[in-house]
């Protein structure tokens, strides 16, 4: 028996593992993937309710669909500024870009 | 309900995901993490698939798996040295990180299975591609319209940024 | 018909006024101006002595000075017999003071302002005795002190001089404290100002009697500061320190009287109060008796003449507090021209040798004979020998005295008349007779000049017969003119008037031994008693004593509460919280850096350590953050759903 | 709607520091003549206010009241009795004196300089006249910023520290009358801020409420005061700052203070007076004790005249504390005296200072052979300060303690003592400096100037008229007094 | 359905694809570019203040007077950071059009966020805003700091949005709808029925909280906000404080109040103690900057606090004084980041020790520089203590005495540093000899002007203002 919480446990695992990779990588692309990680868990919320609760509507899988989109454009954008990072401090590595502290 | 066949895929599915999800977060070497990336995406739109919502699995497939890891695997060329790839990829923070993400996770799970969700026994909708588009450009369309906005900016953007002067 | 009287101060107000601000420049035009203005009031004293004298029922005008609800104060004049003759004395010494000082303070730079400031006293001293209530006459008294403490402190480029004048201002003030908390109590008690009215209070007893034995208490506080009693007597000594005619008139005759005026018109209060009349006794007989055995001693001419004024202002306090008002007031009268003839004429003296310490004088009768024998006179009146005004006077002290049933205040009493005798001899020997003892100086003597010899003259005839008016053979002498209640008719006493006529002979004759005649030699006595002397030179060590025990326990007070509590403590109490962090790993720094300087920086400190620590979590480390929000996160998350 | 001539004197100020500032950089002789002329005229006003002010009734007068912010229940409320006519007055007429004297005192940024005087004395005007709330709090504190700015660019010493200090310390306890404002306002029904009103209305809330509302006004009031222990900004701010500022901080700022509790706390907080009057008697005596004592420590003669305002205004304090008719109307006349006497000691201060550069009491000595004028005057004053009879000083101690008394027994009896260190300080401080031998070091001083014996010499003026004819000062304030009382023993 | 309610929105939107066009052919002077957004920004103003009121797709967007409240301060700051961006866009090595048009589309998504009364519309609004910025953020490209201020911004932003989302899916699982008047109803529903929330409602609470508070830089998800505007290009800066400031306040209140507001124990209280922490924290350490954007970036965090307040006071008078305050903080605060653009523009420093002797350089530039740091400190009559003012009424009449308190000792605090500032322009005196004065070019100087003005007539005269606030807040009353 699968049930609704089968699916909420698998995000929110899911979830936790991005934000750990948010918390640890010290990759600037790696912390990005980590943070898809996150989307996807919440989309297998979105999608998992979408057909739980209220499967004849497809607002669920509405929100997920712009969340899919929402999160290439964040990506673009994300890798555009690591470009970025790279040209200016040689390297993605994010423990060495703190010129600003305190 | 899923029972029977699917509650086997649904663990194998689980499985890959996690699985996927620890390596991405755990790999020493970057270009590895963004492999088990678009495994773990392809796990999620089997899910999807499970949930009957093959569209959005679709789109997953498409836009994430086509499209994102690609991206990410493209800037992950240009700016990392490959096989130098020897120095450490996490940083101090692995055990603090490990007690947070794991009181957040015991801690969610159990309010998420003490809540009584508001079950619906129907069956799911069956044809979602042509409701979706239909909802898309009618109930659905103002936010519709903000999206493309949206990948408008982040073009516009992207392109700014990452151009070379 | 008698609302005149207000003009009496007026003048000398006015003149002052006229001084300071318009003729200052010119000497001789402001001392005519002054000594006009009293002459005046003077007439006018006299006229209003006149008209007591036919119709003695006191009178009073008044108009309200300020008036709140519960709270009316008037300011009038009180006339009766008591003001009339205070008036007359008042007037009579000043104008004779106003005159000799113009011969006294010949070539003074700041001639002018002496003479606005004697004008500014006589105008104090004036509505003082006129005064007929609580506040006003407080307002004059301090008014009185100012005037002091700018007489004192003439010559204030001598530091002696201003520490004077400081003193005697502070000394006094001590003393209005406890005048000022008696107004509280007794106006608080009775609901008026006014002394009449008061008076009526009393009598008719609205005023609870603990209430009003301390008012009594208190108000008497005032007295002992201006009338220089025990233990505040420390101030007038130092006063000489003013120029002669100054303590002629402030610091002997009339002044310094106010105290003693003071307790005589608030007499119902005291006679309602017998437990506060003994305290005023007991503080008279005391000073009386350590003024004069102080000033048996001391070698510079005007403060034995100081310390004698004490003693006869204890004398006087001594008697009313023993009720005998008309003896009181009495003696204040007749002592006012003596001692201020002594004054005048010790400061003739001075005029002439340049120096108060008698000796280096010696042997001036040939060369100033009319000081010399005003001098002596007196010094007979003071000595109470018969029949110059003193002996009047002090006959009636001693006459109450010895209806009191302790003896003790006869026995001071007549003690100090010898006392009185043998020192006022002492000086007159040392001065005027024997050889003299600085040659310089000697020659350099002369007589003063007539402007000042002609007050010496006429305070000389007052100091014989002005007691005469109260000879107790007299039917309507002083006693039915000034008296409490009843008038008075004093019984003359024979035996008493006998030893105290042969305590003040043997006095005389003592002096007499010792300083002219030289058959018993004070340095052989000095040699066999160097205790007592010691302690009577040195004042009973009064000054030193409070210097221990007062001046210093307060500026090391005030010390410690500006640099310890104030700097310190008070700042350090914001200081403290906020620093404590940097305070654990750096107390000396902190201490430095903190301690002084005030709240601001505590509040800085505290927001700065906490600050400093609160700003390491911004390490510039992009997960660092990530890991701050989820902490926080977490933290919600249970603090929400625990 | 009469003629406002409140909102005149309050804003014509307001106006000039416009024109000044529009003036051209450099014209520092224009930038003074047109400060005096801008002080000058709510001079001229508040004598038309003074003489067309009616003594023989509490109500207020000279009302201009409308709407303002509507919905917030905000009104423009302006108004006077006989508590604010005499605060007006000082207020126009040390405004005055101050911008006649900093003519030669301020030589740098003169333009920000009268600009920060004008818009100080807005403030302080304004504090006098609002009956309404928000605008008595907006005044309150537009107060504080010209003062900061006036202390820290002219002053002396550590400036900015003191000007920060002076800041911090009033604006913490400013923010506490905030809230108890606020706290009026919603819990009387119908929700106003006029104070008028709210007189009438708050003694009807519960006695905790009161108490707290009061304590919290209590705050705000005490720091101004300033009361022990908030008192310590007050030495800093006094001596660091320049002359003209220090007659206004001394003469008008602390008058404030005492102003909001006799306008405000204890009408309004008829359970507070009466719960804290022991309480405040016993701070005032500190004040009046230990601010006489710490003057007698110290050696700067300015930062002796800062703390005598400490010991001064405790004897305010004592008198509000006891609620009766005499106390009050006693310390009234002890705002107006000490702002006098004060003023006028801070502004001789400034003369001696602006010649010698140096404040220290033992630096000088015999001074009165030298500056007969000068030294005459500050001895006059001083005798003043240490409550001599016939200057305004004996008057409102004398009611004070008259009037706290029967309030009082044990206190009042030891609050007297300060009379006497006051004596002590002051003399000492003339004997050090006026009498004695002449210190040849000062040869070079030179007398009081013309303009500067201006300055001070209608505040002698006033101080000697009060000492000798009190009662149009109590004419003028008693009917208010007492209705204060009335309001504040219900 | 009245389509003209979405006029301006679609009309911004047109024109900074106008300026992306006019950018394309245009070869030199491209900074000119502002002129037109300003022109662009000035009829979308019109077209607000005269726009219809209403609602469209089903209540998913909101034209009412709470959206017009808050579209005027997003225009409003969009006009000063434009005015103040023509000089800094002439030393951008490139791009200049594109910086305007994505300052317009991230308007777009501002307003859009405002009128939001859908989850989804909200989200998507919420991304059109910060996506822009992010680039925005990263725009002086030669800058390291600029780049780094992209970086965490991004990263950040990112995850704070999986945070929101998370919250949001939750709402979505446990209602069903994403129209938060429907959430709201059943909501009701289900609380009437079992007399229980459940924990997962909660969980999204604060989920959302995260994620909003992200935006709103509450603490403790403020970590971004010193780095970020340190690095920024300085009227991005101003931007951000502001501007996303106060659309994140919109969504929050569109959020909580709209849906949430009977469930209001239980996150009111949550929202005190993170405004009492934004206030002590953010001024605590602001006290120590020695950067003025930096400290500014604190001190908005400490605002932010502030402006909490009204929230929990989770009263119609909440509303419209958090509405009015974001109002006049805009004022302050811009006028404040536009004084340290001139300056710096001048200078090239943000340093707050160099502001030293301003006064005497620049003495107009120093007062208005001042009047922005008294009215951030609130003081009367300015226009930032009317709106505190407001905040704290609204406080007291709730109760909430405590916060109140606490947030006058903070504002003691934030006294000094704020001071501070003002100490160095008038009691230092300048290290050069002869500094010269410093130059303020016509649209920084019509931007003060602006700045200054609304600080002193808002704090005098808030009268209209309040009004509107009031109306804005009646939206949430029904």
């Amino acid at each position: 028996m699968i049930g609704l919480n089968h699916f909420l446990t698998l995000s929110t695992i899911l979830f936790c593992i991005g934000i750990f990779g948010v918390l640890t990588r010290r990759n600037a692309i790696g912390i990005l993937m980590s943070i898809e990680l996150m989307f996807n868990a919440v989309n297998i919320n979105f999608v998992a309710f979408s057909r739980f609760v209220t499967p004849t509507a497809l607002v669920g899988q509405i929100f997920a669909i712009f969340i899919i989109t929402i999160a290439a454009a964040e990506a673009t954008v994300g890798l555009a500024i690591v470009l970025l990072i790279y040209r200016n401090f040689k390297g993605i590595n994010v423990d060495n870009i703190n010129i600003m502290k305190w | 309900m899923l029972t029977g066949v699917s509650e086997a895929v649904y663990y194998i599915l689980a499985a890959i995901i996690i699985g996927s999800g620890v390596m991405v977060v755990s790999m020493k070497n970057i270009f590895h993490s963004a492999l088990f990336l678009v495994l773990c995406f392809f796990g999620v739109a089997g899910i999807y698939i499970l949930l009957s919502a093959e569209f959005i699995a679709a789109v997953q497939v498409l836009i994430y798996v086509g499209a994102i890891t690609i991206l990410m695997i493209f800037a992950i060329m240009l700016t990392a040295r490959l096989y130098s790839a020897q120095i450490k990829q996490s940083n101090e923070q692995v055990v603090p990180g490990l007690i947070i993400v794991s009181a957040l996770l015991v801690i969610t799970i159990f309010a998420l299975s003490k809540t009584t969700w508001k079950l619906s026994s129907q069956a799911p909708e069956t044809q979602t591609v042509a409701e979706i588009g239909k909802l898309l450009m009618t109930t659905y369309v103002l936010p519709f319209e903000i999206v493309s906005v949206v990948l408008l900016s982040a073009l516009i953007g992207a392109i700014v940024i990452a151009r070379r002067d | 018909m008698l609302s005149f009287a207000w003009i009496i101060p007026l003048l000398p107000l006015l003149a002052f006024i006229t001084i300071v601000f318009f003729t200052r420049r010119n000497q001789k035009l402001s001392s005519l101006i002054s000594i006009g203005a009293i002459c005046l009031s003077w007439i006018f004293s006299v006229i209003v002595i006149a008209s007591v004298l036919k119709n003695p029922v006191p009178s009073e005008f008044e108009f309200t000075w300020l008036n709140l609800m519960g709270f009316q104060v008037k300011m009038g004049i009180l006339i009766d017999s008591l003001t009339a003759i205070m008036l007359f004395v008042v007037c009579t010494v000043s104008s004779l003071v106003h005159i000799y000082s113009v011969g006294y303070m010949q070539g003074d730079p700041r001639f002018s302002r002496f003479f606005s400031f004697l004008s500014l006293f006589s105008f104090s001293m004036l509505g003082l005795v006129l005064a007929n209530n609580f506040v006003e006459i407080f307002v004059f008294w301090e008014l009185v002190g100012l005037t002091s403490y700018l007489l004192i402190g003439f010559w204030f480029e001598k530091k002696t001089a201003s520490d004077a004048g400081k003193k005697a201002f502070i000394t006094t003030r001590t003393g209005d404290l406890g005048f000022i908390v008696g107004i509280l109590i007794l106006t608080t008690a009775a609901g008026t100002f006014n002394f009449r009215e008061m008076f009526h209070a009393v009598e008719t007893g609205q005023i609870p009697f603990g209430i009003l034995t301390l008012g009594a208490i208190f108000l008497f506080a005032g007295a002992v500061g201006k009338s220089a009693q025990f233990p505040l007597h420390v101030w007038l000594p130092d006063a000489m320190e003013g120029p002669t005619p100054v303590s002629a008139l402030i610091h002997a005759a009339t002044m310094v009287a106010a105290g003693v005026y003071l307790v005589a018109r608030t007499m119902t209060i005291y006679l309602a109060a017998p437990n506060a009349a003994l305290v005023v006794a007991s503080i008279g007989c005391i000073t009386a008796f350590m003024a004069a055995s102080i000033g048996l001693v001391q070698n510079d001419i005007k403060r034995v003449l100081a310390y004698s004024t004490i003693s006869q202002l204890g004398y006087m306090i001594m008697v009313l507090g023993l009720g005998g008002y008309t003896a009181g007031t009495f003696h204040l009268y007749t002592h006012a021209f003596f001692k201020a003839l002594l004054f005048l004429g010790a400061g003739s003296v001075i005029h002439a040798t340049q120096t108060n310490d008698i000796w280096e004088m010696g042997g001036l009768y040939p060369k100033m004979k009319i000081t010399a024998i005003t001098f002596i006179i007196a010094s007979l009146s003071i000595a109470g020998i018969f029949p110059l005004s003193g002996f009047w006077s002090k006959d009636e002290i001693l006459t109450v005295a010895s209806h009191y049933p302790n003896p003790i205040f006869l026995i001071v009493g007549i003690l100090v008349a010898g006392m009185t005798a043998f020192y006022m001899f002492r000086l007159c020997f040392v001065t005027f007779f024997g050889k003299p003892r600085d040659q310089h100086k000697f020659e350099h003597a002369h007589e003063s000049p007539k402007v000042m010899t002609v007050p010496l003259m006429i305070l000389a005839f007052l100091s014989v017969f002005a007691g005469w008016v109260g000879i107790p053979w007299l039917q309507h002498g002083y006693g039915s003119f000034v008296f409490h209640q009843e008038p008075h008719h004093a019984e003359p006493n024979y035996i008493l008037m006998i030893v105290s006529t042969l305590v003040a002979l043997s006095g005389i004759y003592l002096a007499y031994a010792m300083y002219y005649k030289k058959s018993i030699s004070p340095e052989k006595l000095k040699a066999k008693f160097p205790f007592p002397y010691k302690v009577l030179y040195n004042k009973y060590y009064f000054d030193e004593l409070y210097q221990i025990i007062i001046i210093n326990p307060i500026m090391k007070l005030s010390g410690f509460l500006f640099n310890r509590v104030d700097v310190g403590v008070v700042d350090r109490l914001v200081n403290g919280a906020g620093n404590f962090t940097v305070f654990l790993s750096d107390v000396k720094e902190w201490f430095d850096s903190h301690i002084v300087d005030g709240a601001v920086n505590g509040i800085a400190s505290l927001a700065r350590g906490t600050g400093s620590g609160l700003r390491r979590i911004q390490t510039g480390q992009l997960q660092n953050y990530a890991f701050v929000i989820f902490f926080g996160l977490v933290l919600i998350i249970l603090f929400k759903l625990s | 709607m009469n003629f406002p001539i409140l909102s005149l004197m309050t804003f014509i100020p307001l106006l000039g520091m416009v024109v000044i500032l529009f003036t051209k950089e450099g014209q520092d002789k224009l930038v003074r003549y047109l400060a005096a002329f801008f002080t000058f005229i709510p001079l001229v006003l508040s004598f038309i206010l003074l003489s067309r002010y009616q003594g023989s009734t509490s109500q207020i007068q000279f009302v201009e009241k409308f709407d303002w912010i509507p919905s917030l229940g905000i009104t423009y409320f302006m108004g006077a009795d006989g508590l604010s006519v005499p605060m007006l007055f000082l207020t126009a007429l040390l405004g005055f004196l101050s911008v006649i004297y900093s003519f030669g005192d301020i030589k740098e940024k003169v333009k920000q300089y009268f600009a920060f005087l004008l818009l100080l004395e807005v403030g302080m005007m304004g504090v006098f006249s609002a009956l309404d709330f928000f605008l008595f709090y907006i005044f309150w504190e537009i107060v504080l910023v010209p003062m900061y700015f006036l202390i820290g660019i002219w002053g002396h010493g550590r400036k900015e520290y003191s000007a920060i200090k002076f800041f911090l310390y009033t604006l913490f306890g400013s923010l506490f009358m905030l809230i108890g404002i606020l706290a009026l306002y919603f819990n009387v029904e119908p929700h106003t801020l006029n104070i008028m009103v709210l007189i009438e209305k708050t003694p009807l809330l519960t006695r905790s409420f009161q108490l707290l509302t009061f304590a919290a006004f209590f705050v705000a009031f005490a720091v101004k005061v300033p009361i022990f222990p908030f008192h310590t900004w007050l030495p800093d701010a006094h001596v660091d700052a320049p002359t003209a500022v220090s007659v206004i901080l001394a003469g008008i700022l602390l008058k404030m203070g005492t102003y909001g509790f006799l306008r405000i706390s204890y009408p309004m907080f008829p359970q507070g007076a009466m719960y804290f009057a022991i309480p405040i008697a016993i701070l005032a005596l500190i004040n009046i004790v230990y601010g006489a004592l710490v003057c007698m420590a110290q050696k700067d003669l300015k930062k002796m005249i800062a703390y005598s305002s400490v010991s001064h205004m405790g004897y305010c304090m004592l008198g509000i504390a006891a609620v009766t008719v005499t106390g009050i109307s006693g310390c009234v006349f002890q705002m107006v005296s000490h702002g006098l006497i004060t003023g006028a000691l801070f502004l001789l201060v400034g003369v001696l200072y602006e010649r010698a550069h140096t404040r220290e009491i033992g630096a000088f000595g015999g001074l009165w052979i030298k500056l007969p004028v000068y030294s005459g005057l500050m001895i006059l004053f001083c005798l003043g300060s240490l409550g001599l009879p016939g200057m305004s000083g004996f008057i409102s101690e004398f009611m004070v303690f008259i009037g706290s008394y029967p309030a009082f027994k044990v206190i009042v009896p030891l609050a007297v003592i300060g009379v006497v260190i006051t004596a002590a300080y002051f003399l000492r401080m003339i004997q050090a400096m006026f009498l004695g031998t002449f210190n040849t070091k000062w040869e070079g001083l030179s007398e009081i100037s013309a303009r500067e014996i201006f300055t001070v010499v209608p505040l002698a003026i006033l101080m000697i008229g009060i000492g000798v004819f009190p009662s149009p000062l109590a004419n003028m304030i008693k009917a208010t007094v007492e209705n204060i009382v009335h309001l504040a023993v219900r | 359905m009245n389509y003209q309610l979405l006029l301006p929105e679609t009309f911004l939107f047109l024109w900074a694809i106008l300026i992306f066009v006019v950018d394309f052919f245009r070869k030199e002077k491209k900074y000119n570019l502002a002129y037109l957004a300003l022109l662009g920004l000035i009829i979308t103003i019109i077209l607000v203040v005269i726009s219809q009121k209403g609602d469209l797709f089903g209540g998913m967007f909101h034209g009412d007077s709470f959206a017009t409240f808050f579209n005027l301060i997003f225009l409003i700051t969009g006009f000063l950071t434009i005015l103040s961006s023509v000089e800094y866009t002439k030393k951008l090595s490139s791009y200049p059009g594109e910086y305007f048009g994505l300052i317009l589309l991230s308007m777009v998504g501002m307003m859009f966020l405002a009128s939001a009364g859908e989850l989804l519309t909200l989200y998507v609004s919420l991304e059109l805003t910060t996506i822009p910025l992010f680039v925005l953020a990263a725009y002086r490209k030669d800058d390291f700091k600029s780049s780094e201020a992209g970086l965490k911004y991004l990263i950040l932003g990112g995850m704070s949005s999986a945070l929101l989302l998370f919250g949001i899916s939750l709402i979505f699982g446990l209602t069903g709808t994403t129209f938060l008047k429907e959430i709201k109803t059943v909501l009701i529903v289900k609380y009437l029925a079992t007399g229980e929330i459940g924990p997962a409602l909660i969980l999204s609470f604060i989920f959302m909280i995260a994620g909003l508070g992200f935006k709103l830089a509450l603490v403790p998800f403020h970590m971004w906000v010193p780095d970020v505007y340190e690095g920024a290009p300085t009227p991005i800066t101003a931007f951000l404080s502001v501007a996303s400031k106060a659309a994140g306040i919109a969504a929050f209140l569109r959020i909580f109040f709209r849906a949430f507001l009977i469930f209001q124990v239980d996150w009111v209280l949550l929202i005190a103690v993170l405004a009492s922490l934004a206030m002590i924290i953010g001024n605590i350490i602001a006290l120590l900057q020695t950067n003025i954007k930096r400290m500014l970036a604190y001190s908005s965090i400490a605002q932010i606090g502030y402006i909490m307040i009204g929230v929990v006071s989770a009263s119609a008078t909440g509303v419209s004084s958090v509405a009015f305050y974001t109002f006049v903080y805009m004022f302050a605060n811009m006028g404040a980041f536009i004084t340290a653009i001139t300056f710096s523009n001048s200078t090239g420093s943000d340093e707050i020790k160099d502001y030293a002797g301003l006064s005497r350089r620049s003495p107009a530039l120093a007062a208005m520089m001042a009047v922005f740091m008294l009215s951030l400190v609130g003081i009367p009559p300015l226009a930032g203590f009317m709106g505190k003012y407001y905040l704290f009424s609204s406080a007291i009449e709730q109760g909430y005495i405590w916060l109140v308190v606490v947030a006058i000792l903070t504002s003691v605090i934030s006294l000094y540093y704020y001071l501070g500032v003002v100490r160095q322009m008038y009691f230092q005196n300048s290290i050069d000899e002869n500094p010269q004065a410093i130059t303020v070019s016509p649209a920084l100087r019509t931007a003060l002007i602006i700045s200054v003005i609304g600080v002193l007539l808002f704090g005098i005269f808030p009268h209209i203002f309040l009004n509107l606030a009031n109306q804005a807040a009646m939206v949430f009353l029904y």
